[in-house]
């Protein structure tokens, strides 16, 4: 048998010798790429992605105010109060799932710690807000009441720029952005991945609820803040203020959202891909992963932060449960729900699961938990691509 | 107080002793506290057996009063305190209270009765109780107990009694006798003691003596305080690997991000309870042994519940790890849910077994006997788990599924009952957790929310899929929170241990025990 | 030992197997050549059950099996040698070996052969089979295979990234377990001349069809390095 | 001192010792002499080598992968490399391309870039591609957005943001489609692909990186004989202006290719010269090809 | 429909705090349904509107804000925590909505819009600390101030801190400590406890720990032997509730203060435990169809349900100013035995005090109470700048 091998491997190069000699390649290599089709740049949104977008936003500006502001209260196609709040919260809820979607869907890193920028944006927004409350407190002072009955004599150093309205709007965006930036830039440095990520990032924001919780730390303790009067000087308790406030939120969602299309559709958008399917690959391509997850990275918590600002006025309160570890994962819950990675999934996903719960906690307060977890099953067991998965598939099989 | 022991004293030197009377019983039972404590007092400087036993029954709040009868009542049978004839119960009568103040006069008067008992045990109970206080009208008793007293170690301890009260004599030899003999104490107690002393003494040569008597305790007490402080670290760190072990098998080897493991505890405390119930109905003379079924009770309860959920849903999440976040967390609340629709919203609840309350005492250390035995109890469950996985086939496939599942039934093995009984394991697992956290903590709906983020940060900062990892991570974390926690507080201390875990995740991103190399990627 | 009857194969709307049918008998290498992307691996998966056929019939010592599970196959004794490797990363070489045992009861020992046959094994036995290198990987994913002593030796290129002289060892193993006779070999190989060396029967796969088949004698005549050349 | 700190010691002065000496045969101390400016990220190949390693080392819980290794690579070279399994190829290139700090030992791009000081993102930058021993590919992009990602152009977050192909890019892209045989499967899903088609993926990935130097870990590898002779060739048209370093197990793809081989055994060079050489070389028989 | 009232009830059912608040909705549906039987209010019976705030602060303005403007609710029954609250409480009151709240709270508040008829701090933690100061409370020097990291604990103690100072207590013989929400591990903090009573003179705990930690607490304080005869425990969160889940048997002479216990003797007591008893079985609620309990915020949501009823009827209108103007002065037979009555000007029930030592089957000896109902003072006296606070909620309307 040895014989048999013995020849074979000379046999084989000889083949080789042959191969090149006897048969000059029969399929030269192309000098050129002539006749390949290669594809065009996708539009930013569809034709039908534009129809809806415009309608979106009609609904947003002009018939969400009218029905609400003008049209009389008897009227069935009144938009209730009621109805203006609890869409305007779940916008902001929206913003946050389309941004856990860019840092989770599009680059794989999952944060159970996004509750914790919503609640900065928020709490900045919130100290502002304390301060336009001036004097009309239960203690007359123009410390902010907890202040007061704790005993504090001067706002710490903490609260120095948020009587000035320039200055939140800064530090929505800034407190969110630095303690995202540089939580990110020394955990990407160190390459942490995975579940590691998640899992600091829910330490992190765990660790900032119990400090937000004590009294000391300056920010109300656990029960936040409450009882805002003004904003810019306006009455906050007002329908007109509150449909303004609608209206921010709905153009706010609706940018950020064509931001977010913009941005994963180009070429930077892939690379967040690429870095989530194989991430040493994209090293290896030239590509600094550090750079491309820290901007995105930022990015998605100053776009919880903002959501966090547009939300407390909106509610009406801020306190530390908002950086409950839970907090955090149901906002990857909406993301799943609607479907990763597509945008438009996870604000569906947020709409869908708050509105039920808004919903059944009425309807069926002791048993819209099974119902909310029964959802959650039926949506990982047959709609493995979320909500927008089956619309897909609907569109497809129409 | 200097008083009743005047009057007590009496009572011992004399030695006589006369029958309760009803009045008295009447007196002792109801009143202001002060009007019945000078009663108690009377009736104890004539102490008889009956007077005993009556202390005894008010002090097992087993008394009644209607219509100015005094009643004892035990077990449902009322009895007469002065004749101990058995006599009915009206049914309209009240029980006797006793408030704290009189408890603690109850207890001393005992204490004092028996000090002269024949059972060894009630005598060194009641020097344990003279013990809390100094008076030095207790002398003479001390004295003519020490001085009759036969086993050395209750002797000892009278000795030290006797010490603490000479202490404040006024003959200087017997001060310094007595401030020598209470270097070897190691109650706080006599710290105070010494400090109190200390401050009054005006005789250098006693205040030497004082003074390294001080010392001598201050270092035993030291010593305790540490060890005290250790026992914590590694109690909370025991805590903490039981509540992980079985997530590093769901979460760290078959990869499902088990959002619902905590209400796999919470079933197996659950399953606890109702097997405490079933004990106390049916076998309440072995109540003291619930927890013997109780263990395999859980561990069914959790795993069957685990089995019953990977086949249902997990089963279809494989390879899709971040979805099985999602439906586990579906799951969680739905079974959180269940809960309060059986059991009620409210907590239920779990007594300790007697013979798991209670501490062991060393010195001034006192180790809850609860804690010592759920130590035993994790690192019995983590050896048996460790084997399980790194000797027995189970174990091997079970590894070898998780790495590669398609493969692994290509070998011939049962993926899918394997599957089962691995999430049955890790679920059984913390089904054991949830029968040890039912004798540290609360039982309800919310037990398992409680722990999750623990769980999770242990499994993680060990290392996912690193058994080795997670104990390690467990009792570093249990120490280290309660190190800091010993000078920061409770709040900053866990601040702390958080941010640490944030700061540590940075030098090993893979955790404590990183798989290095190749094998990692792949 | 083998009969696959008429079996089609999809993934999502893309037609990949079509009507495949092939025979692998005891005692005999049966080689199954063909490019890239033709659906090789494939018609192997389906053979195992790890992709799931639309119609057709699996036979396997006359029973079918085209409705079992992998390990069902498996136990009916199929060994496999995937493509890419595929062993357990995170297990030891010893550990490996011994999933290849899991279709035999817990007390079967290691065989010693294998260790003859791949001599790097026996010395990185402890050593995560990660960590080995690629062709220390295929090796150690052949010798799994083997370690339950399947009646059906199913290999995809397994000559893929092994160097010359192991690749002559492993010739001469599978000649000399498909000569024991009690072991039908089923083997995809790129490697044409390994190939033909080896081949008892061939099979040659073309856009998921099975465009020639024959004798191994008659490879060369038959043309088939154009056929696959093509 | 424990005479294993004393060892260790002695082992640094040695090393350091070299260095200072390799110092100065590299330029013969004429740095400034020589007044060619040293440009940041530009590979400086005028001592006529690419890729230089010296007594590279590395171990691996005890086990010595590579051991004290030197090799060099000339600009525009062909290099194959071959040796038995666990020779110590792959880890090689790990080392060149950043994935494995090497224990002890040198390795310069050009006679200026000590790669051991860059991350794996910045050596690619400088142009070393490479292609994995198991095709490594984006599987949830297209095959035309694998390409697209590997195109040589700014690689930088902002640029990326703004990144439009322009029409040279376009061609450059089809052409590799072509090249690689995939031009009707612009639009499939990367993770679909064969086996082998995800192989031709990964070259055609590096050829748009147009890298200075490309490593190549067992490009053929489950390719067909006919599949084999056309990368043979493809690699042919690239020497030159490229240098290969590509590491085979296909013996008659070697030779297909090949002008200089060099045998790793055991963490170290066995063997180098040319394939006939080297094929004759008994220990190469013994340890790799067999007889 | 026009022939029902609608009435909110705004308690958590899950989350955190359903452990506590579920038997609140219970004990609200019990009330409406005893008044539905005998026929209602104005002739109308009460339709309960229940939802579940799932223990989540907006959440719970959010279901306020539909109970008030979609619901149409005349009045809630809710919340349990002080955030809770705070976060209804603007709601509110831009709704002109009404707020029954039932549980003892730091005080520092008055709505015109809410009815407090659970205890200020003077009305449980400071009759509490003046009983452990008196000779059958032990005569306690030293205390320990012990809570759970929140807004109430930190007031309360506050307070107490600046009573203790106006008794004499020196600085160094208090200690303040705090844990987290849901800490359970309290091996430390008694270690803490444990040492500092042993230095000095006779020491007491005050605990303002939230109900989740108070098990955890408990049983380690049980397995460490420190006894009630040793170092005593003032709890102003434990009731019977709490209890339930506690081996109380090493924990016998611990106290609580309430305005009510379970185990209070009178016939009005009796009556309600009984009614308790017989709704809870026929509900089929879970946990105390077994063991029925009641508690002080059950009370307290009784005394509400009643006195808004009376209220309503006094004003023949559920119009909420009418309600509120009816409410002052609005007395009720309270299972404590006593007449609670609702303060004419401060929106917060006269109540009596009770201190109850924990005995060995989970409820409570009453071992001293006060001789009557206590006025309460939502503005401590103890809280600088307090004494210029009116004793009334601003912009009352003047009906
Ligand atoms: N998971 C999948 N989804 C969709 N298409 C697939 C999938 N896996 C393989 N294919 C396609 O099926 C065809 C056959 O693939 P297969 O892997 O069987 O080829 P092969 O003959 O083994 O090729 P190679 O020699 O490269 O290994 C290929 O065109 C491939 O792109
Ligand atoms: N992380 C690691 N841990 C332990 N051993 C390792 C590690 N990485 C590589 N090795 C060992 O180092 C040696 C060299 O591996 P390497 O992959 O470089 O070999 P190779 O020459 O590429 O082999 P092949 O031709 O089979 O691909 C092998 O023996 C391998 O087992
Ligand atoms: N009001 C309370 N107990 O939070
Ligand atoms: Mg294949
Ligand atoms: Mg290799």
């Amino acid at each position: 048998m040895s014989a048999v091998f013995g020849s074979f491997s000379r046999s084989r190069e000889k083949a080789g010798d042959e191969g090149s000699a006897s048969h000059p390649h029969p399929n030269p290599l192309p000098q050129a790429g002539e006749g390949v089709v290669l594809p065009g740049r996708a539009p930013l949104l569809t034709r039908t992605g534009w129809t809806a977008f415009l309608l979106a936003l009609i609904a947003v500006c002009a018939l969400a105010p009218v029905l609400n502001l003008v049209v009389p209260e008897a009227s069935p196609f009144h938009l209730s109060d009621y109805a203006v709040a609890l869409v305007g919260k779940i916008m902001c809820y929206a913003i946050c799932a389309l941004a856990m979607d860019l840092i989770w869907g599009y680059t794989g890193i999952l944060s159970l710690g996004h509750g914790l920028f919503f609640a900065l944006g928020g709490y900045a927004m919130g100290m502002y807000l304390m301060r336009q409350i001036g004097r009309e407190g239960n203690y007359k002072s123009d410390l902010p009441d907890f202040m007061v009955f704790l005993d504090w004599k001067e706002l710490p150093w903490h609260w120095t720029f948020s009587d000035s309205f320039l200055a939140t709007c800064l530090f929505i965006v800034a407190v969110p952005g630095l303690v995202a930036f540089v939580f990110g830039y020394f955990a990407f440095r160190s390459r942490i991945k995975g579940v590691y990520f998640s899992i600091i990032t829910q330490a992190l924001t765990f660790a900032a609820m119990l400090l937000f919780f004590r009294n000391e730390t300056g920010f109300g303790g656990n029960n936040g803040f409450t009882d805002f009067k003004r904003i810019v000087g306006i009455a906050i308790a007002t329908p007109q203020t509150r449909m303004v406030l609608f209206v921010l939120t709905g153009l706010t969602l609706l940018g950020f959202f064509l931001f977010a299309r913009w941005l994963v559709r180009s070429k930077f958008g892939r690379v967040l891909q690429a870095i989530r399917d194989a991430e040493s690959r994209v090293m290896f391509s030239g590509y600094n992963p550090i750079g491309y997850k820290l901007a995105v990275w930022t990015l998605s918590a100053v776009m919880c932060g903002v959501a966090g600002a547009l939300y407390v006025p909106q509610v009406g309160i801020i306190n530390p449960g908002e950086m409950s570890p839970a907090n955090s994962i149901e906002i990857a819950v909406w993301a799943a729900v609607g479907g990763r990675a597509t945008l438009v999934g996870p604000i569906l996903g947020a709409f869908i699961v708050n509105g039920a719960k808004s919903w059944l906690t009425v309807a069926a307060p002791e048993f819209w938990l099974y119902f909310l977890g029964a959802l959650f099953i039926a949506v990982t067991l047959f709609l493995p691509n979320g909500v927008v998965g089956l619309l897909k598939k609907w569109g497809k099989s129409a | 107080m200097t008083y009743r022991f005047l009057l007590l004293l009496t009572l011992f030197l004399a030695g006589t002793a006369h029958a309760l009377t009803a009045d008295e019983a009447k007196a002792i039972a109801v009143g202001e506290s002060d009007d019945r404590i000078a009663a108690m007092n009377k009736a104890v400087a004539n102490a008889d057996d009956r007077t005993a036993a009556f202390l005894q029954a008010l002090v097992d709040d087993a008394v009644k009063t209607a219509a100015g009868q005094v009643y004892v009542v035990r077990d449902g049978k009322g009895s007469d305190p002065v004749t101990g004839a058995e006599v009915p119960v009206p049914p309209d009568a009240e029980d006797v209270i006793n408030n704290n103040r009189m408890r603690g006069e109850l207890d001393t008067a005992l204490a004092a009765l028996k000090l002269f008992s024949k059972d060894a045990k009630l005598r060194a109970a009641a020097v344990t109780e003279l013990q809390k206080d100094t008076d030095p009208s207790k002398l003479p008793l001390v004295e003519k107990a020490w001085a009759a007293e036969t086993d050395a170690d209750i002797k000892e301890r009278l000795g030290l009694v006797r010490a603490a009260v000479l202490l404040s004599g006024e003959d200087k030899g017997k001060r310094l006798e007595a401030a020598r003999l209470l270097a070897d104490s190691r109650s706080p107690a006599t710290r105070s003691l010494l400090l109190q002393r200390l401050k009054e003494e005006t005789d250098a040569e006693v205040q030497a003596a004082l003074q390294s008597s001080v010392r001598s305790v201050e270092a035993s007490l030291a010593w305790g305080e540490r060890a005290a402080a250790v026992f914590s670290g590694i109690s909370l760190g025991s805590i903490l690997l039981l509540v992980a072990l079985g997530l590093a098998i769901t979460y760290g080897l078959m990869g499902v991000i088990n959002m619902a493991h905590g209400e796999l505890m919470m079933i197996g405390a659950y399953a606890t309870y109702v097997v405490q119930g079933l004990f106390r109905k049916y076998l309440p003379g072995a109540f003291d042994w619930y927890l013997v079924a109780a263990v395999p009770a859980a561990f069914l309860a959790s795993a069957v519940m685990g089995a019953i959920l990977e086949r249902g849903v997990i089963r279809f999440l494989y390879g899709r790890p971040l979805e099985t976040l999602l439906a586990t967390w579906g799951i969680s609340l739905m079974l959180m849910q269940l809960v309060r629709s059986t059991f009620g919203a409210q907590n239920v609840g779990v007594e300790n077994p007697g013979w798991m309350s209670g501490g062991l005492v060393l010195g001034n250390l006192q180790l809850p006997w609860n804690r010592i035995v759920i130590i035993a109890f994790a690192f019995a469950v983590l050896a048996g788990m460790a084997l399980l996985i790194s000797r027995t086939r189970l174990g091997l496939f079970v590894r070898g599924v998780t790495q590669n599942r398609p493969i692994a039934s290509c070998m011939g093995v049962n993926t899918a009952r394997v599957d089962t009984y691995a999430f049955a394991l890790g679920s059984g697992i913390a089904g054991l957790a949830g029968c040890a956290l039912s004798q540290v903590g609360n039982v309800g709906p919310d037990l398992g929310q409680a722990y999750i983020v623990d769980a999770f940060m242990v499994v993680v900062l060990g290392g996912v899929g690193q058994l080795a990892g997670t104990v390690y991570a467990a009792l570093g974390l249990g120490v280290l929170n309660k190190f800091i926690e010993g000078w920061a507080g409770a709040v900053l201390a866990k601040i702390a241990v958080l941010v640490i875990i944030v700061v540590f995740i940075q030098k090993r991103p893979q955790g404590l025990f990183a798989v290095k190399g190749r094998s990692a990627e792949a | 030992m083998l009969t696959i009857h008429n079996i089609h194969q999809y993934y999502g709307g893309s037609h990949i197997l079509r009507d495949v049918s092939l025979e692998a008998k005891l005692g005999q290498v049966t080689v199954i050549l063909g490019r890239n992307g033709v659906g090789k691996t494939t018609l192997l998966k389906s053979l195992m059950g790890l992709v799931p056929i639309k119609s057709g019939t699996i036979l396997f010592d006359g029973k079918p099996i085209q409705g079992k599970t992998p390990y069902e196959r498996a136990r009916a004794g199929i060994g496999f040698v995937p493509q890419g490797r595929e062993i357990f990363a995170r297990l030891t070489v010893e550990e490996n070996l011994r999933m290849g045992l899991a279709t035999k009861p817990g007390s079967t020992a290691i065989p010693a052969e294998l260790y003859e046959l791949f001599p790097v094994l026996q010395q990185m036995l402890h050593r995560r089979g990660g960590d080995l290198s690629g062709g220390q990987q295929q090796q150690l994913a052949i010798a799994r295979a083997l370690a339950a002593r399947p009646k059906l030796l199913v290999l995809d290129e397994p000559t893929e990234g092994i160097q010359p002289s192991i690749i002559k060892e492993i010739g001469r193993v599978i000649r000399m377990l498909a000569d024991r006779g009690d072991m039908a070999i089923l083997l995809v190989e790129q490697y044409y001349d390994f190939a033909q060396e080896l081949a008892d029967t061939y099979a040659v796969m073309e856009r998921g069809e099975v465009v020639a088949q024959g004798r191994g004698k008659d490879m060369e005549a038959n043309g088939v390095r154009q056929l696959v050349a093509i | 001192m424990t005479p294993d700190l004393m060892e260790e010691g002695a082992r640094r002065a040695s090393a350091y010792a070299r260095m200072a000496a390799k110092d100065r045969t590299e330029s013969g101390g004429r740095h400034a002499a020589t007044g060619r400016p040293v440009v940041p990220g530009e590979v400086d190949v005028a001592h006529g080598r690419i890729l230089y390693l010296e007594d590279v080392s590395v171990s691996f819980d005890g086990f010595r992968a590579i051991n004290k290794l030197s090799l060099d690579i000339a600009p525009g070279e062909l290099r194959c490399i071959i040796g038995p399994n666990g020779a110590g190829k792959t880890t090689m290139m790990d080392i060149i391309t950043g994935k494995t700090r090497p224990d002890a030992g040198t390795v310069f791009f050009g006679s200026t870039i000590d790669l051991l000081r860059y991350k794996e993102a910045e050596i690619a930058q400088m142009g070393i591609g490479r292609k994995f021993q198991k095709p490594t590919v984006f599987e949830q992009l297209t095959v035309y957005e694998n390409l697209e990602l590997a195109l040589k152009t700014d690689k930088g977050v902002r640029a990326s943001m703004f990144f439009q192909p322009d029409s040279a890019d376009s061609d450059r892209l089809a052409e590799v489609l072509r090249t690689i045989q995939l031009a009707d499967s612009v639009n499939r899903l990367a993770g679909t692909l064969s086996h082998g088609q995800k192989q031709w993926l990964e070259i055609g990935m590096l050829l748009m990186q147009d890298p200075k130097l490309l490593l190549l870990d067992e490009p053929v590898a489950g390719m067909t004989d006919e599949e084999t002779a056309r990368t043979a060739e493809l690699f042919l048209t690239l020497k030159g202006q490229h240098s290969l370093m590509v590491v085979e197990h296909d013996m008659s793809f070697i030779q297909a290719i090949s002008e200089k081989v060099t045998v790793l055994h055991e963490g170290s060079v066995l063997a180098e010269g040319t394939l006939e050489q080297v094929q004759n070389d008994e220990r190469v028989i013994e340890v790799y090809l067999g007889r | 429909a026009d022939d029902t009232i609608k009435v909110g009830i705004l308690h958590s059912l899950s989350g955190t705090m359903a452990i506590s608040e579920t038997v609140l909705k219970d004990t609200a549906l019990m009330a409406i349904e005893e008044i539905n039987a005998k026929g209602g209010v104005l002739g109308k019976k009460l339709e309960p509107v229940v939802v579940d705030p799932a223990s989540n602060w907006p959440l719970f303005a959010e279901k306020t804000k539909q109970l008030l403007t979609q619901d149409k609710v005349a009045v809630m029954f809710g919340c349990w925590t002080s955030v809770s609250r705070k976060s209804v409480l603007p709601v509110v009151e831009e709704l002109n909505g009404l707020l029954f709240y039932p549980v003892q709270y730091e005080g520092e508040e008055l709505s015109k819009n809410v009815f407090y008829t659970g205890a200020a701090p003077n009305q449980q933690a400071i009759p509490a600390v003046e009983y452990l100061m008196s000779k059958d409370g032990g005569g306690a020097k030293r205390f320990v101030l012990l809570g759970t990291d929140y807004v109430y604990p930190r007031t309360t103690n506050k307070i107490l801190r600046a009573f203790l100072k106006s008794k004499g207590v020196a600085e160094s013989d208090i200690m303040e400590e705090y844990t987290p929400f849901g800490h359970a591990d309290y091996q430390t903090i008694i270690a803490k406890v444990k040492k500092f009573s042993s230095e000095g003179k006779k020491t007491a705990v005050i605990s303002t720990i939230n109900g989740d930690s108070n098990v955890p607490f408990y049983k380690e304080l049980g397995n460490a032997g420190l006894k009630a005869k040793d170092v005593p425990v003032v709890a102003f969160s434990v009731g019977e509730e709490e209890l339930r889940g506690v081996d109380t048997k090493p924990l016998v002479g611990h106290l609580a203060a309430w305005n009510y216990f379970m185990s209070v003797k009178n016939p009005t007591n009796d009556e309600f435990t009984k009614k308790w008893a017989a709704y809870a079985k026929a509900k089929n609620i879970a946990g105390h169809k077994d063991k029925p309990l009641t508690n002080d915020p059950m009370e307290a949501t009784y005394i509400g349900v009643y006195m808004w009823k009376q209220a309503v009827e006094k004003a023949k209108s559920t119009d909420v100013d009418k309600v509120i103007a009816a409410m002052g002065g609005q007395t009720f037979k309270a299972p404590s035995g006593f007449t609670a009555k609702m303060d004419e000007k401060n929106h917060h029930l006269h109540k009596p005090v009770f201190i109850g030592e924990v005995k060995s089957d989970g409820q409570f000896n009453v071992v001293w109470k006060t001789p009557g109902p206590v006025k309460a003072k939502p503005w401590s006296p103890f809280i600088e700048g307090n004494d210029k606070k009116k004793d009334e909620p601003d912009g009352k309307s003047k009906l």
